[in-house]
């Protein structure tokens, strides 16, 4: 057995509120499925489980704010899915905690019956107190692995992080899967999220195979894809069966909001504070790309069709393939480059915040595959039903408050990223081209650079690209 | 199948030349090994020269007296006491000290240090750290002069100790069967480390029990070179006349340490002095003195002869280069094979 | 397939917006104002908004017809207007 | 490539035309020591007796007692005298009855022929040839059946050979002998009776590689010696249920050839170990830690290891098989490799890699 705990969804997230239970004891779980809602300072974000087996006690109740590592439910594990939890429940082993209610009493509402221990109140913020309370080599150790400090209460004396506290405190990045050695160096050669493939082996782990399938079947879940955008209504009746009508989102918005606005706030001081920012623009005549985008989308339903930001969001990622510099990570006073080429997508929400989730390896992606990540991620942030692995591992960010209106944007960079792109409002503009005055199609892009990382000649080598590539919209 | 030939006994004193340059040279050649490792006891208390290191003083007259049975073609195997035993073979001082210091210039480039000196061009088989070690491997040697028709002989040098091994019986029993050409010395020093003849063999007459495999066996006093030499003349020239296998059992006994430093637990501080009373080397001095065929001018000049080059030695140990640490995996297999893991 | 009426197509233009703009106010949105902005939708958005009418009405919109779909007002005399194009004839 | 059913026929009789893994090893020595006169046997019984395994039978009469020499049960002096013979240029062939006999002998072994051309700082090669028998398979309990080739397979300083075929039995003593350092050659007690046909000498694959003895594309079955022919029938079995498994034959065991078996790796992505040593610390062990450096991401399994029980081999029939790899065996381990534990079943059938099965 064990246990399902709150995930860390960031790096800067040290607690969150469990809202929503999508599973009850006795539910059989695979790898992957998403089974609670969790709302952290930025949004409610739909969390998967790491472990196949069954759903023993939910140990915390809907609209509990616990802190990062709490165990909120019990995973049994079977060959098979094993019958109710009551019957687990039974079983001596499992009584580890004081008695929980009547196993047979439960009917309605069990997902919050089941729940043992009374819920419990969220630790004082204490931060600052446990980073401080941290040795160098735990500091470390802490970077190392991707632990934030700041959401560990430490089990040393005076309540110092120990070795062991980071060891065992849930690490940010990616969830690990398990996957051969071979099937992982597959799946980086074929462009497979290892997440999302089903595997086959010794205890669910992710072979050759099943990546060899998964890359066979990604052309057709595309499709897939594209079939349930145009069926919009069934659709919805999906998601309105997932989302009960006192949705974590409506139940407390303002507190929400203003969560989202200090996490917001926190990261954006802290990219003002520590990455020196340089600002270049530049206007991109934009006829290669509207004409090609009008011709592709002549004749597509709309489901089907591509919108400009798919194309100036794919440039931004080939332009990054040109100049790596700018992909990756300023860290421990140095730059990390990216392994892939990730990007992140600032989402606006409509009652305020933002969000960024991550479309991977966009740089390998056709526009239309882009464009389907791009519909699915922004509709399902703005729904709050991102999953935790959609929302980490951006190495660059591309914001598009063009959108909006305006024509350019000057952003802040997400930190560790070292450098943000902004796409202005396509607008039609006076544009002199082989001596000739004309009205075209114009877009300003913008780039927010880390001066740390790289220098300006840097930055105008991306702008330049990214011109260049949307003179190509077909090679896109 | 090898013939069976009678046992050879030879004349005693047949060709040992008895004049006084060659006394005074059996004097040199022990006082250079007797010299060569009181510096090498300083050297290793300056740490330049570590390991295991197992001095030889007080047996010197066994190696020098040996030598003289023994020609160019012969082969010697020895113990990890081999300084000596090197020495008295005409292996350079310098070589043994360069290897002693780790130096590419050692005899055995830095491989080996003060336990492991070889020399194939003099046929020094080398120092072998196992005790009865190097037994089997002389018999080897001798097999292989034995059916190639060479008349040469192999002498494998072995001390008390490994007269407890089943190596030495096995090879005792197989060289006396096989009629094998080899001169079997024994330095019996009596102790075996630090465990005494009577506390380690039920029989304490080695010889004795080695004449039990059918071998020419004598006991002989290791502390006199001239009677040393005499004996091993004697067997030598039966070896190579045919007769098989010869053993030699020399009593002597080492003055210092097993290795460097003990406390001589095992063995009281009268015995030692008991038997410095008769050290070779001093011991056939004084003889060479009173017959007034060694005057003390003349000592003097040898020890500052000795000591010359025994400083040239050391002087060329410190000079030679390291060998470097990229030939780390040199001479595992052979060069030709040099590609293998 | 009878032809739309204005209020109808009011109708389903409002509840098209409704379902990309759950908590959309349409108090505040006059029928001459540029809904976009007034409600502050994307091009995703808008093409779900395309997507939903589509659906909805049958209605064939291709990008070209992007610029009738402004104001409250355009959208429904847009889609009356096709509507009636569309009986009589085929289907789009 | 199609994989041949290379099944080993169960040992019988040379037949017309065939050579026996023993008749192969003689004819080996008897071509040695026409060929240079250096070259003389050494050991127990090799003489009069014909060699305890029959091996030596003859020689004694074409050569005489000098170079077929009966040694007394002295492995110590023995293996040490042969040491001591090549160090002089002597080319000496060394039989010692089993690998266990092969202790006593093991100071000699280590300490002087594995050490010598180190510790003279290259001034001592050593060409020794030393055969013995190796493993287990025939009931003569736990003196005479363990397979201790691993253990030299661990010493620097010598070449560990294992031929497992008739052809290697004949055709690596010569590359042996003339290797200047000490070469051991470990004959697995199963295989003096396998006969073969003996390839035309051309062909050879010398004695540094190892050699894919069936081709296979699911999974890597790697062994040597006597559980060659059991791995073969192993992939038999495989082949039957739709696996197809490629069999590797080490035959050196010092150096190993990292290269074929990497290869073969790379290709299947699993691997099965097979080494009749114990598991633990084995040579197993070896290659196993030796694919997980060098081809990890290649892996799509654990690497297998099929090694015999850890137990002192026991007498008893039953017990003694039990010890022991064997077919079955492999071919389980086989199958957790690949994903398919159960036997053979119509619902699985589509869950394995389609690559290897037979059309």
């Amino acid at each position: 057995m064990s246990a399902f705990t709150m995930p860390s969804l960031g790096a800067d997230m040290d607690e969150g509120v469990l809202r929503e239970w999508l599973v009850g004891p006795g539910d059989p779980v695979r790898r992957g499925d998403v089974v609670a809602i969790v709302e952290t300072d930025k949004a409610a974000i739909e969390v998967e489980c790491f472990e196949s087996g069954t759903v023993g006690r939910l140990l915390v109740p809907p609209g509990t704010r616990v802190p990062v590592g709490t165990p909120l439910a019990e995973i049994e594990h079977g060959r098979e899915p094993a019958g109710p939890a009551r019957k687990d429940t039974l079983k001596p082993g499992t009584r580890a905690r004081p008695a929980g209610p009547e196993p047979g009493k439960e009917s309605a509402g069990r997902a919050a019956n089941a729940v043992d221990s009374p819920a419990r109140p969220a630790p004082e913020p204490s931060g600052e107190a446990a980073c401080a309370g941290a040795g160098p080599l735990v500091r470390h150790l802490a970077q190392l692995r991707g632990v934030d400090l700041t959401a560990l209460s430490g089990t040393g004396p005076g309540g110092r992080i120990t070795r062991a506290d980071v060891e065992h405190a849930p690490s940010p990045r990616a969830p690990r899967v398990r996957a051969t050695p071979y099937a992982r160096r597959l799946a980086r050669d074929l462009g497979i999220d290892l997440t999302a493939v089903r595997g086959t082996g010794d205890g669910g782990a992710v072979r050759g195979v099943d990546v060899r399938t998964a890359a066979q079947g990604a052309d057709v879940r595309a499709g897939a894809q594209a079939d349930a955008a145009a069926r919009p209504a069934e659709f919805r009746r999906e998601s309105e069966q997932r989302t009960p009508p006192a949705a974590p989102a409506e139940e407390h918005p303002g507190r929400r909001t203003d969560t989202m606005r200090r996490a917001i706030a926190e990261l954006m001081s802290r990219s003002k504070r520590e990455i020196p920012h340089y600002y270049l623009a530049t206007t991109i005549d934009l006829t290669a790309g509207q004409t090609w985008l009008r011709r592709i989308n002549r004749g597509r339903p709309p489901a089907d069709r591509l919108v400009p930001a798919a194309l100036l969001m794919k440039a931004a990622a080939l332009a990054a393939r040109e100049v790596p510099a700018l992909n990756g990570y300023w860290r421990d006073e140095g730059f990390v480059p990216g392994t892939e080429i990730n990007v992140g997508v600032a989402v606006s929400l409509r009652q305020g915040g933002l969000l960024s989730p991550v479309i991977h390896r966009a740089d390998t992606l056709a526009p239309e595959t882009l464009m389907a990540h791009l519909k699915d991620l922004v509709e399902r942030a703005r729904r709050g039903r991102l999953r935790g692995s959609e929302t980490t591992g951006a190495t660059l960010t591309v914001t598009n408050l063009g959108e909006q209106g305006v024509e350019s944007v000057f952003g802040v960079i997400h930190p560790p990223q070292v450098a943000l792109v902004g796409f202005g409002a396509v607008v039609e503009r006076p544009w002199a081209r082989n001596g000739m005055l004309g009205v075209c199609p114009v877009v300003t892009v913008t780039l927010a650079a880390d001066h740390r990382a790289t220098d300006g000649a840097v930055g105008a080598r991306y702008l330049t690209a990214v011109d260049r590539l949307l003179q190509r919209p077909e090679e896109l | 199948m090898s013939s069976t030939r009678t046992a050879h006994t030879p004349r005693p004193g047949s060709r040992v030349r008895r004049d006084a340059a060659h006394r005074l040279a059996l004097l040199e050649s022990m006082l250079r090994v007797r010299r060569f490792e009181e510096r090498c006891v300083e050297l290793y208390s300056a740490a330049r020269i570590r390991g295991f290191m197992h001095l030889y003083i007080g047996e010197e007259a066994v190696a020098v007296g040996v030598n003289e049975a023994l020609t160019g073609d012969d082969a010697v195997v020895s113990t990890y006491r081999e300084h000596g035993h090197a020495l008295a073979r005409g292996v350079p001082a310098e070589a043994i000290m360069a290897e002693m210091f780790g130096k590419v210039t050692g005899c055995s480039r830095g491989r080996g240090g003060s336990m492991h000196l070889f020399d194939a061009g003099r046929r020094f088989y080398g120092g072998n750290a196992i005790v009865g070690g190097g037994l089997p491997l002389a018999a080897g040697l001798a097999l292989a002069d034995h059916m190639t028709g060479r008349n040469r002989v192999t002498c494998c040098f072995f001390g008390d100790g490994a007269f407890a091994e089943g190596e030495f019986h096995e090879t005792a029993n197989l060289a006396a069967l096989w009629r094998l050409p080899l001169l079997l010395v024994c330095e019996n020093n009596l102790y075996a480390m630090g465990t005494a003849l009577e506390r380690h063999q039920a029989q304490t007459d080695l010889a004795l029990r080695a004449a039990g495999y059918g071998m020419v066996s004598w006991a002989v006093d290791g502390m006199d070179v001239l009677a040393v030499e005499d004996a091993a003349r004697r067997a030598a020239e039966g070896v190579r006349a045919g007769a098989g296998p010869h053993f030699l059992e020399m009593r002597t006994y080492r003055f210092r340490a097993h290795s460097m430093y003990d406390a001589d637990r095992y063995r009281d501080k009268a015995e030692i002095e008991h038997w410095k009373e008769r050290d070779p080397v001093e011991g056939f001095a004084r003889r060479l003195l009173e017959a007034k065929e060694l005057t003390g001018k003349a000592r003097d000049a040898l020890e500052d002869r000795l000591a010359a080059g025994i400083d040239r030695a050391v002087e060329a140990a410190e000079q030679a280069p390291e060998e470097p640490v990229e030939t780390l995996l040199e001479y595992v297999t052979s060069p030709v094979e040099a590609n293998r893991s | 397939m009878k032809p739309l009426t204005d209020a109808e197509a009011a109708s389903v233009v409002k509840e098209s917006i409704a379902q990309i703009v759950p908590d959309a106010d349409f108090t505040g949105v006059g029928p001459d104002d540029r809904f976009r902005d007034v409600l502050e939708l994307d091009s995703l958005d808008f093409l779900s908004l395309v997507e939903s009418l589509s659906e909805r009405t049958g209605i064939r919109i291709d990008e070209e017809d992007y610029p009738e779909l402004t104001t409250l007002a355009d959208a429904t005399r847009f889609l009356v207007g096709r509507s009636r194009e569309a009986t009589g004839t085929s289907p789009a | 490539m199609t994989a041949t059913r290379t099944r080993t026929p169960a040992p019988a009789a040379a037949a017309e035309g065939r050579t026996t893994y023993r008749d192969a090893m003689r004819e080996a020595m008897r071509e040695a020591m026409r060929a240079d006169e250096r070259v003389f046997l050494m050991g127990e019984d090799v003489g009069r007796y014909g060699g305890c395994f029959g091996v030596s039978l003859g020689l004694l009469e074409e050569f005489g007692p000098e170079r077929i020499r009966d040694a007394p049960l002295s492995e110590s002096a023995f293996v040490g005298a042969g040491i001591g013979a090549a160090l002089v240029g002597m080319r000496p062939i060394v039989e010692i009855m089993t690998v266990n006999f092969s202790l006593l002998a093991l100071d000699q072994i280590l300490n002087n022929a594995a050490t010598l051309l180190h510790m003279s700082g290259g001034q001592l090669e050593v060409p020794i040839v030393i055969r013995m028998t190796t493993g287990a398979g025939r009931q003569l309990a736990a003196q005479h059946s363990h397979s201790l080739e691993g253990w030299y397979a661990h010493i620097p300083g010598l070449r560990v050979l294992a031929p497992a075929t008739v052809a290697d039995a004949r055709y690596m003593l010569a590359p042996a002998l003339a290797d200047p350092d000490p070469v051991l050659i470990f004959e697995h007690g199963s295989l003096y009776n396998v006969s073969a046909e003996l390839p035309a000498g051309p062909g050879f694959p010398g004695i540094e590689r190892a050699v894919v003895r069936r081709p296979g594309t699911d999974v890597s079955v790697i062994t040597y010696g006597g559980s060659l022919p059991k791995a073969l029938a192993a992939a038999d079995d495989l082949a039957e249920a739709g696996i197809s498994a490629e069999v590797v034959d080490l035959r050196s065991l010092r150096p190993l050839d990292d290269a074929t078996l990497g290869d073969s790796v790379a290709r299947t992505h699993r691997a099965v170990v097979v080494d009749e040593g114990w598991r633990t610390g084995s040579l197993a062990a070896e290659i196993s830690a030796r694919l997980t450096e060098g081809h990890f991401y290649d892996l799509d399994a654990p690497v297998e290891r099929v090694c015999s029980a850890e137990v002192p081999i026991p007498y008893a029939r039953a017990l003694e098989a039990a010890a022991l790899p064997q077919a079955d065996t492999i071919v389980a381990a086989a199958r957790r490799a690949v994903g398919d534990p159960a036997p053979a079943r119509a619902d699985t059938a589509d869950q394995r890699p389609t690559a290897g099965r037979p059309s």
